[in-house]
């Protein structure tokens, strides 16, 4: 392959990885915090989409629906958070993939109820329209945008969690969260504050990519079991876990057409298999009862 | 002296701590005896019921396949759809190729469930909790890709082996000892059959030596090798058992439906599955089994509704906030208050509790 | 002064009634030690103080306010604080870490500052082990060493005006058990008033200024430390010395 | 439970065995719609004075579920005819039962696996819709003469992108184009791009290509934003670019190719009648599948009137050969295959108010598949 | 002398830069109790950890019985005839007192055979007689259907032990036995100790200095890693440095 081709794939991998970011780092906080393995958590993706999707329908502004739309999805998480995964605190958390499982399966029906099945997606902003020249070859503008969007929101998350104890109290909650709210810390507010940003950013991605992708009801079932891969790889709860699996599981779908066309489709749990066998407890992750 | 006194003292001989008190085994026993005559009935009414009832019957054992391992000794395993197809497809082509003789299909169908699950058991036991959870959904996944893809066929050199998306069809029913098993009463009879002497084998392993390891096992992994056992290698045999009977499954499944597709190793089986065992409550083992019924009754009831699906959802989520230890646990708590009154009081506590929960 | 009062409190686990009508009192700048045999109650009653394990009946004052109902976050924020038995250190977590779960926290309003606090840099001048650990995973220091962070731990973050230890000597070698004493009293002097659950009788009591005896749940009897120390009956009667 | 008991004399019953949830459900709903329109609206719910009645269970994308719904219909509720399924696989399933048991009429209205009819083919399948070989051979010769001689062919990695891909690469280079290369993408893609940078290097002056539903938006959408559409001509079957998905693929689809059986933009009376009743009713254009669905009660129509009844037999010999009135324009069931012969359509993606539309450049007459050794 | 029951060569185990336990050479003699004090954070637990095979040393080697059991698994050490019951207490609190213990009993006698898998626990005569017997020695008889996560901490404690005597060792490691328990029970446990050592050979890690001068045939006192001392306890405990390393002011 030429120069050219490699430093496009290149950077074709790092954009697919770090957009990947948006929907695992919500995974991963409240799994990591919670221990709520969310199945939901495409289904938010899917509905960030649709309210983008009827938000620029309504007013004709991208930007409103790039606004608007994650904010109505993290309201929505807070919602189900609060009515729902509250009341099952303390109980085997083993219960809440029933739960998510329950809500997944709702809002895929109730999705296609509203919006009907058919295959829509969201316009792309005249501004962020065309190919920018990067010498070697040219991008389409709108996807360095998400690369940029993306790496912002990445960095600023990690800033902010090590600027704050926000990690630090995540991992003891997900531990013992009695005696995290008993040193002082209401760890229920801190719940509900992790769980509607994480919807919140999957929200977000499901705006930018229901305007680089279709929209359908499909789009949360095809998600999910993608981000969960990646979080594993990268280890349930790590931050830095989600960003680097994101990353590589980008690179593994930007090179994979090239070197092994025939097993697209298997690398994904090939990567996953090989990383667990060597790691029991991904890249960065504390091995569960240890 | 009545039935239920024989009964009762046959079966609840052994002490309270077996897995499936004398209780719940009398009411299995009459459960038993009902789905036995609800076949000449179902026949005179409406012979389709027998069809639904046959499918509930295989989910039924696929779903003990599950709690064996998971509810029982704490193997949350998301790749069972692996085993279940891997069963379904070795009947198929067994089938098709060299035999209808149940006798042959269904312990091939065992022997290649259980020989998959030992492979993807061996590979991921050194894994714990959510991670050997998502080692067997690598696994599984795997599978199907390679599946859906006929890899076999490649490597062979042959036109089709799985078919790929297209599956295999037209499977023709077993035969057990010559007699053709296609209609919908004799099949019927096999699945329950099958389903019941599973839950007899299974009883008895939970209650064995070995039964007793497992669930030391799931309490606390790391003592057991404290005293002396093997912990890796019963973690094996028991997935190793569990896929057999997940493969037995499968090869119920095949020639019900007369067909073997790439369905059956989805992630979405392995999902459905869990979903039947946490809703039914895990480690009872029979209520996964009613876990199972409950599930494919609503999915057949609901299916005729546009956008089903979002009633479905709703019932799971009730379910699981109100009723924590799921099925198994409301029939426990009416069975040890009838009265209806205490019942409703009950569901009213329910409903403060979840009230003071939230809004605490 | 009274700085904590409990009055007529009622326990529960599920089903299970755990504290009788519990009530006890405890003044301003005391050591005030409850003691009792297993299984008597005596962690079921911090518990219900921290609002762990919120009290079904009774009132329980922190200098007059009633605090029964509040989460135990509210609580610690208004000046209670507990070292749990079993120590509960977050064991994934650093010995930092660990300490700086505690001292994010900021005091409520209500918190008047009659109590004091430790800065996390005193916890590591006075805890020489901890200092050298700071890096290390909570979970793979030995007991003893887990037990001092548990201590350490409740010491930091908003002002503590009561002090709830539940068995701090447990696991410790002797000598560090004289260090602890010390320490709860270098504590009491500080300004922390201190309610001192133990095992331990002999030292609690000579700690103590006053003494709670627990049985099954009841308050059986209160009296001075030093009276109980020398009844050898109640001791052997209560707390099966012998 | 449906209802139970078997139709009287005085009913005709139709079963349909579609999706009605998951990614395929708007294609069932379409179906569905288009039965209606026929038969409940136009034919006021009456086919020769026997009340027309339905009933529908949900596949979703399961053969399995498929084939026993298909029992289901076949053996407890005594169905007259058959109609679905979407998926090849799922057709797959239920055509072992619906031969064995001959008790139904199946309108295939919308399965195209050419494998239906070259595996044991029944007499009982009729296909109401179109089959692999239709939907992508035919187009080949008129790339070679317009557009260019050598093509890339691009699909999703499934039997049925496979059969487009393979049915088309024979026909082009048996009339003399070369295909260059061929990239296959796992069904349910949604990032294309490492494979369109094969397609690019590939050099080809065109693509060929098999995708539908969400994979044809992604598809499109990501060929044209990465300047594709500038460096080569995209052609395809036409679910590439049906009406469908072709709202969601905008201006990304400008200019592009496509062979479809029904274009709900063509010109001609027979067509113009048949979306203003859609549209009237459902508010809302007609597209292919509503046209099969429509066809389908066509089918049922004609089949119960000539034969005086609902007997199976007798349908079926009524069937064959059979012409039918279609907004398509030609359609015949062959009587050999009971695939459809008829008029193909090539189309080309022009601007229209407020989107964009198909613009049928040509019409192919009665085209007819090989009959793959069927012969009934 | 003949071979000693238990011979520690050298052991040494880093983690990272902490050297918990630094070239330990100790011999345990058969039939003796051997006392292990020393700070908090001595490496005493972790001594444990590398004899039964918990963690991997290292550097130097174990023998029991003149065979190297240092490379072995957990549950091959156990099987060979060591066991050990844990500073905090480590058991299946949802299964009964009596299930507990016959784990154990059975982890000695049943292997992973068809048999195990197809028989009936309670058909097991022999393991549920050995599981009973270890329970009315430890006097928990009569709770022995009691869960074992309901018990009160002290039978908890006791049960502890239990489960490693079941396993039928010739060498019992233990733990803290005595931590969090009331100054009755602890007396308890320290005649059980007396009572064990009878018949087989114990190594005791204690804080409680009354328990340990009254059990212990010999002390060995480990500071910071190191074997500081080893000898009967009434030279040890006049020992200077042990006193200023450990006992504080308890020496009354
Ligand atoms: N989570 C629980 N569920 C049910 N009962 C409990 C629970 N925790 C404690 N108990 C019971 O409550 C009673 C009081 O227990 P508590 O722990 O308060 O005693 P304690 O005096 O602290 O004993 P110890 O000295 O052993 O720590 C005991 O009988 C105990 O069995
Ligand atoms: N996995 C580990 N990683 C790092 N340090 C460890 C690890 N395990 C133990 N240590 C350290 O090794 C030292 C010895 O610990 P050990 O648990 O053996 O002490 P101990 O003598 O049993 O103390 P105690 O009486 O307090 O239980 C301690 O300083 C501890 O922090
Ligand atoms: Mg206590
Ligand atoms: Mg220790």
């Amino acid at each position: 392959m030429a120069i050219e081709g490699i430093a496009k794939t290149a950077l074709l991998g790092v954009e697919m990885g770090m957009t990947l970011v948006l929907v695992t780092v919500g995974l991963t906080l409240i799994f990591g915090m919670m221990d709520v393995i969310n199945f939901a958590h495409g289904s938010l993706y899917m509905l960030g989409a649709y309210f983008g999707l009827t938000v620029v329908t309504v007013t004709g502004n991208w930007w409103a629906a790039l606004l608007v739309a994650p904010l109505l999805v993290g309201l929505l998480g807070g919602l189900i958070e609060y009515l729902s995964i509250r009341p099952l605190y303390g109980r085997n958390p083993l219960y809440h993939i029933l739960l998510t499982f329950g809500f997944a399966i709702m809002l895929h029906g109730l999705v296609t109820e509203i919006w009907g099945g058919q295959v829509q997606n969201i316009a792309t902003p005249s501004l962020l329209e065309g190919s920018v020249d990067l010498v070697l070859f040219s991008y389409p503008l709108f996807r360095l945008f998400l690369l940029g969007v993306s790496i912002a929101v990445t960095a600023a998350l990690w800033v902010a969690m090590r600027r704050s104890d926000f990690g630090i109290v995540m991992r003891a909650s997900a531990h013992d969260s009695e005696m995290v709210d008993a040193l002082g810390t209401d760890v229920k507010r801190v719940f509900t504050a992790v769980f509607v940003l994480g919807s919140i950013l999957a929200g977000l991605a499901g705006v930018l990519l229901g305007t680089s992708r279709a929209v359908d009801p499909g789009m949360a079932a095809s998600i999910i079991i993608q981000a969960f891969a990646i979080v594993v790889i990268g280890g349930l709860g790590s931050y830095r876990g989600a960003v680097v699996g994101a990353f590589v599981v980008g690179m593994l779908n930007a090179f994979g057409p090239t070197f092994a066309p025939q097993f697209t489709d298997a690398l994904l749990y090939l990567l996953m298999a090989a990383v667990l066998l060597v790691k029991p407890a991904g890249l960065f992750g504390t091995p569960e009862g240890a | 002296m009545s039935v239920k006194d024989i009964v009762g003292r046959h079966f609840s001989a052994r002490q309270q701590t077996d897995v499936l008190s004398g209780r719940v085994r009398v009411g299995l026993f009459v459960a038993g005896v009902v789905a036995v005559l609800f076949a000449p009935f179902a026949q005179a009414v409406h012979p389709f019921w027998m069809d639904l009832a046959t499918h509930m019957f295989i989910f039924a054992l696929f779903a003990l396949s599950l709690d064996f391992v998971f509810g029982y000794a704490g193997l949350l395993s998301f790749g069972h759809a692996a085993m279940f197809g891997a069963g379904g497809y070795a009947t198929a082509l067994l089938i098709q190729n060299a035999t209808t003789s149940a006798l042959v299909v269904l312990p091939m169908a065992v022997l290649v469930g259980a020989a998959v699950a030992a492979l993807i058991g061996w590979l991921s036991v050194s894994a714990r909790g959510i991670y050997f959870a998502m080692l067997t959904l690598a696994f599984a996944q795997l599978f199907y890709t390679v599946v859906f893809n006929d890899i076999p066929a490649m490597l062979l050199g042959l036109e089709a082996v799985t078919n790929g998306d297209n599956g295999l069809v037209g499977i023709t029913a077993l035969t057990l000892f010559g007699v053709d098993t296609g209609s919908l009463m004799a099949y019927y009879y096999l699945s329950l059959a099958m389903l019941g002497g599973m839950l007899a084998l299974v009883t008895r392993l939970a209650n064995s030596p070995f039964g007793r390891v497992m669930q030391a096992i799931r309490e606390n992994e790391d003592r057991v090798a404290f005293i002396g056992y093997d912990v890796d290698r019963y973690k094996i045999v028991a997935f190793t058992i569990s896929g057999g009977m997940a493969g037995l499954a499968g090869g119920l499944w095949v020639p019900f439906n007369s067909t073997a597709t790439t369905a059956m190793l989805h992630w979405t089986t392995s999902g459905e599955l869990i979903v039947m065992t946490l809703l039914g409550g895990m480690g009872t083992l029979w209520g996964p089994i009613a876990g199972a019924f409950l599930v494919v009754f609503l999915e057949d009831s609901l299916s005729a509704i546009g956008n089903w699906e979002i009633y479905l959802g709703i019932v799971y989520i009730v379910i699981v906030i109100f009723a924590p230890r799921g099925l198994a646990g409301i029939f426990r708590t009416v069975r040890s208050n009838p009265d209806p009154r205490v019942l409703l009081s009950k569901a009213r506590s329910a409903l403060a509790t979840y009230r003071e929960k939230v809004f605490s | 002064m009274t700085v904590l009062d409990i009055d007529d409190v009622d326990t529960y686990y599920g089903p299970s009634h755990v504290l009788h009508d519990v009530s006890l009192r405890v003044e301003r700048d005391e050591i005030v030690a409850l003691i009792g045999r297993n299984g008597a109650g005596k962690t079921t009653t911090l518990r219900s103080i921290m609002g762990v394990t919120p009290p079904k009946d009774g009132a329980i004052r922190l200098h007059g306010d009633d605090v029964h109902g509040l989460s135990p976050n509210e609580i610690r924020r208004r000046g209670i604080s507990w070292t749990p038995e079993d120590r509960r250190v977050f064991p994934d977590l650093t010995v930092a870490e660990n300490l700086q779960i505690a001292s994010r926290v900021t005091a409520d309003p209500s918190n008047a500052g009659h109590g004091t606090s430790f800065t996390v840099d005193e916890i590591y001048d006075s805890f020489e082990r901890l200092d050298e650990r700071r890096d290390q995973r909570a979970g793979t220091m030995s007991g003893g060493e887990q037990q001092m962070l548990a201590i350490a731990r409740s010491l930091v973050g908003p002002p503590v005006e009561v002090l709830a230890l539940d068995e701090p000597s447990e696991g410790l070698a002797p000598q560090i058990v004289d260090d602890v004493r010390a320490m709860i009293e270098e504590l009491n002097e500080r300004g922390m008033t201190i309610l001192l659950v133990e095992q331990n009788a002999h030292l609690a009591l000579e700690l103590a200024d006053r003494a709670y005896v627990l049985e099954t749940g009841h308050i059986e009897l209160t009296a001075p430390a030093t009276e109980l120390l020398n009844d050898q009956d109640v001791l052997e009667t209560y707390l099966g010395v012998r | 439970f449906g209802s139970a008991g078997s139709s009287g004399s005085d009913s005709v019953k139709i079963g349909f065995v579609l999706p009605f949830s998951g990614t395929y459900s708007f294609l069932g709903e379409s179906i569905v719609n288009g039965v209606k329109l026929r038969l409940d609206e136009q034919l006021d719910g009456e086919i020769d004075g026997r009340t027309v009645e339905y009933v529908r269970k949900d596949t979703g994308a399961d053969p399995a579920t498929g084939a026993s719904i298909t029992q289901e219909f076949l053996q407890s509720e005594n169905v007259d005819f058959i109609v679905g399924p979407v998926s090849s696989a799922v057709a797959g399933a239920m055509k072992p039962e619906i031969a064995s048991s001959g008790s139904a009429i199946w309108l295939n209205a919308n399965a195209g696996n050419f494998k239906l009819v070259q595996d044991n083919c029944t007499k009982y399948h009729f296909r109401t819709s179109f089959n692999t070989w239709q939907t992508s051979a035919p187009l080949a010769s008129y790339i070679n003469d317009n557009i260019a001689d050598n093509v890339v062919l691009s699909y999703a990695n499934y039997t049925f992108g496979q059969q487009s891909k393979n049915l088309f690469r024979e026909e082009f280079e048996k009339v003399g184009g070369s295909v260059v290369d061929e990239i296959g993408a796992p069904l349910g893609t949604s990032d294309y791009s490492s494979f369109l940078q094969e397609i690019e290097n590939s050099g080809a002056d065109a693509v060929f290509s098999f995708f539908a539903g969400s994979d044809a938006v992604n598809y499109i959408k990501q060929f044209s934003s990465f300047g594709l559409n500038e460096k080569m001509t995209q052609t395809g079957s036409g679910f590439l670019l049906s009406a469908d998905t072709l709202q969601a693929q905008g201006t990304a689809a400008l200019g592009m190719y496509s062979l479809l059986h029904y274009t709900p933009t063509k010109q001609t009376d027979r067509n113009q009648a048949f979306v203003d009743a859609y549209s009237s009713q459902y508010d809302t254009t007609p597209n292919v599948y509503a046209c099969q669905g429509y066809d389908s009660a066509l089918a049922a129509e004609l089949a119960v009137t000539e034969a005086g009844g609902t007997e199976t037999d007798p349908m079926v010999s009524s069937l064959a050969g059979a012409e039918l009135d279609s907004p398509r324009g030609y359609f015949k069931f062959k009587s050999s295959t009971h695939d459809p012969v008829m008029d193909m359509d090539i189309r080309q993606v022009v601007e229209a108010d407020g989107g964009v539309q198909n613009e049928v450049v040509e019409t192919l007459t009665q085209v007819e598949g090989p009959t793959w050794g069927c012969n009934l | 002398m003949a071979t000693p029951l238990l011979a520690l060569d050298s052991v040494t185990k880093e983690f990272g830069s902490i050297r918990a336990v630094d070239e330990v050479t100790l011999d345990i003699p058969e039939s003796e109790v051997t006392a292990v004090i020393g700070p908090n954070g001595a490496g005493k637990t972790t001594l444990f950890n590398l004899i039964t095979g918990r963690y991997e040393l290292t550097d130097g080697q174990i023998e029991l019985r003149g065979e190297r059991i240092d490379q072995l698994e957990p549950q091959d050490i156990v099987q060979q005839g060591l066991a050990r019951s844990f500073q905090i207490t480590n058991f299946f609190p949802d299964l009964t007192a009596l299930e507990n213990v016959r784990l154990a009993a059975q982890a000695q006698r049943t292997g992973l055979t068809p048999g195990a898998l197809l028989q009936h626990y309670d058909d097991q005569s022999e393991t549920r007689e050995a599981a009973r017997d270890v329970l009315k020695r430890l006097d928990l008889l009569d709770i022995a259907e009691e869960q074992a996560g309901s018990l009160a901490h002290g039978q908890q404690r006791h049960l502890e032990i239990g489960i490693a005597l079941a396993c039928d060792p010739d060498l019992l490691v233990m733990d803290e036995p005595t931590a969090g328990m009331s100054p009755d029970e602890t007396v308890e446990t320290r005649e059980l100790v007396e009572d064990l050592a009878e018949d087989i050979t114990i190594v005791i890690i204690e804080h409680d200095m009354d328990v340990v001068m009254r059990v212990a045939d010999r002390l060995a006192v480990i500071e910071n890693g190191s074997l500081l001392t080893v000898g009967p306890p009434s030279v040890v405990r006049e020992d200077e440095r042990v006193q200023q390393a450990y006992l504080g002011g308890e020496t009354a």
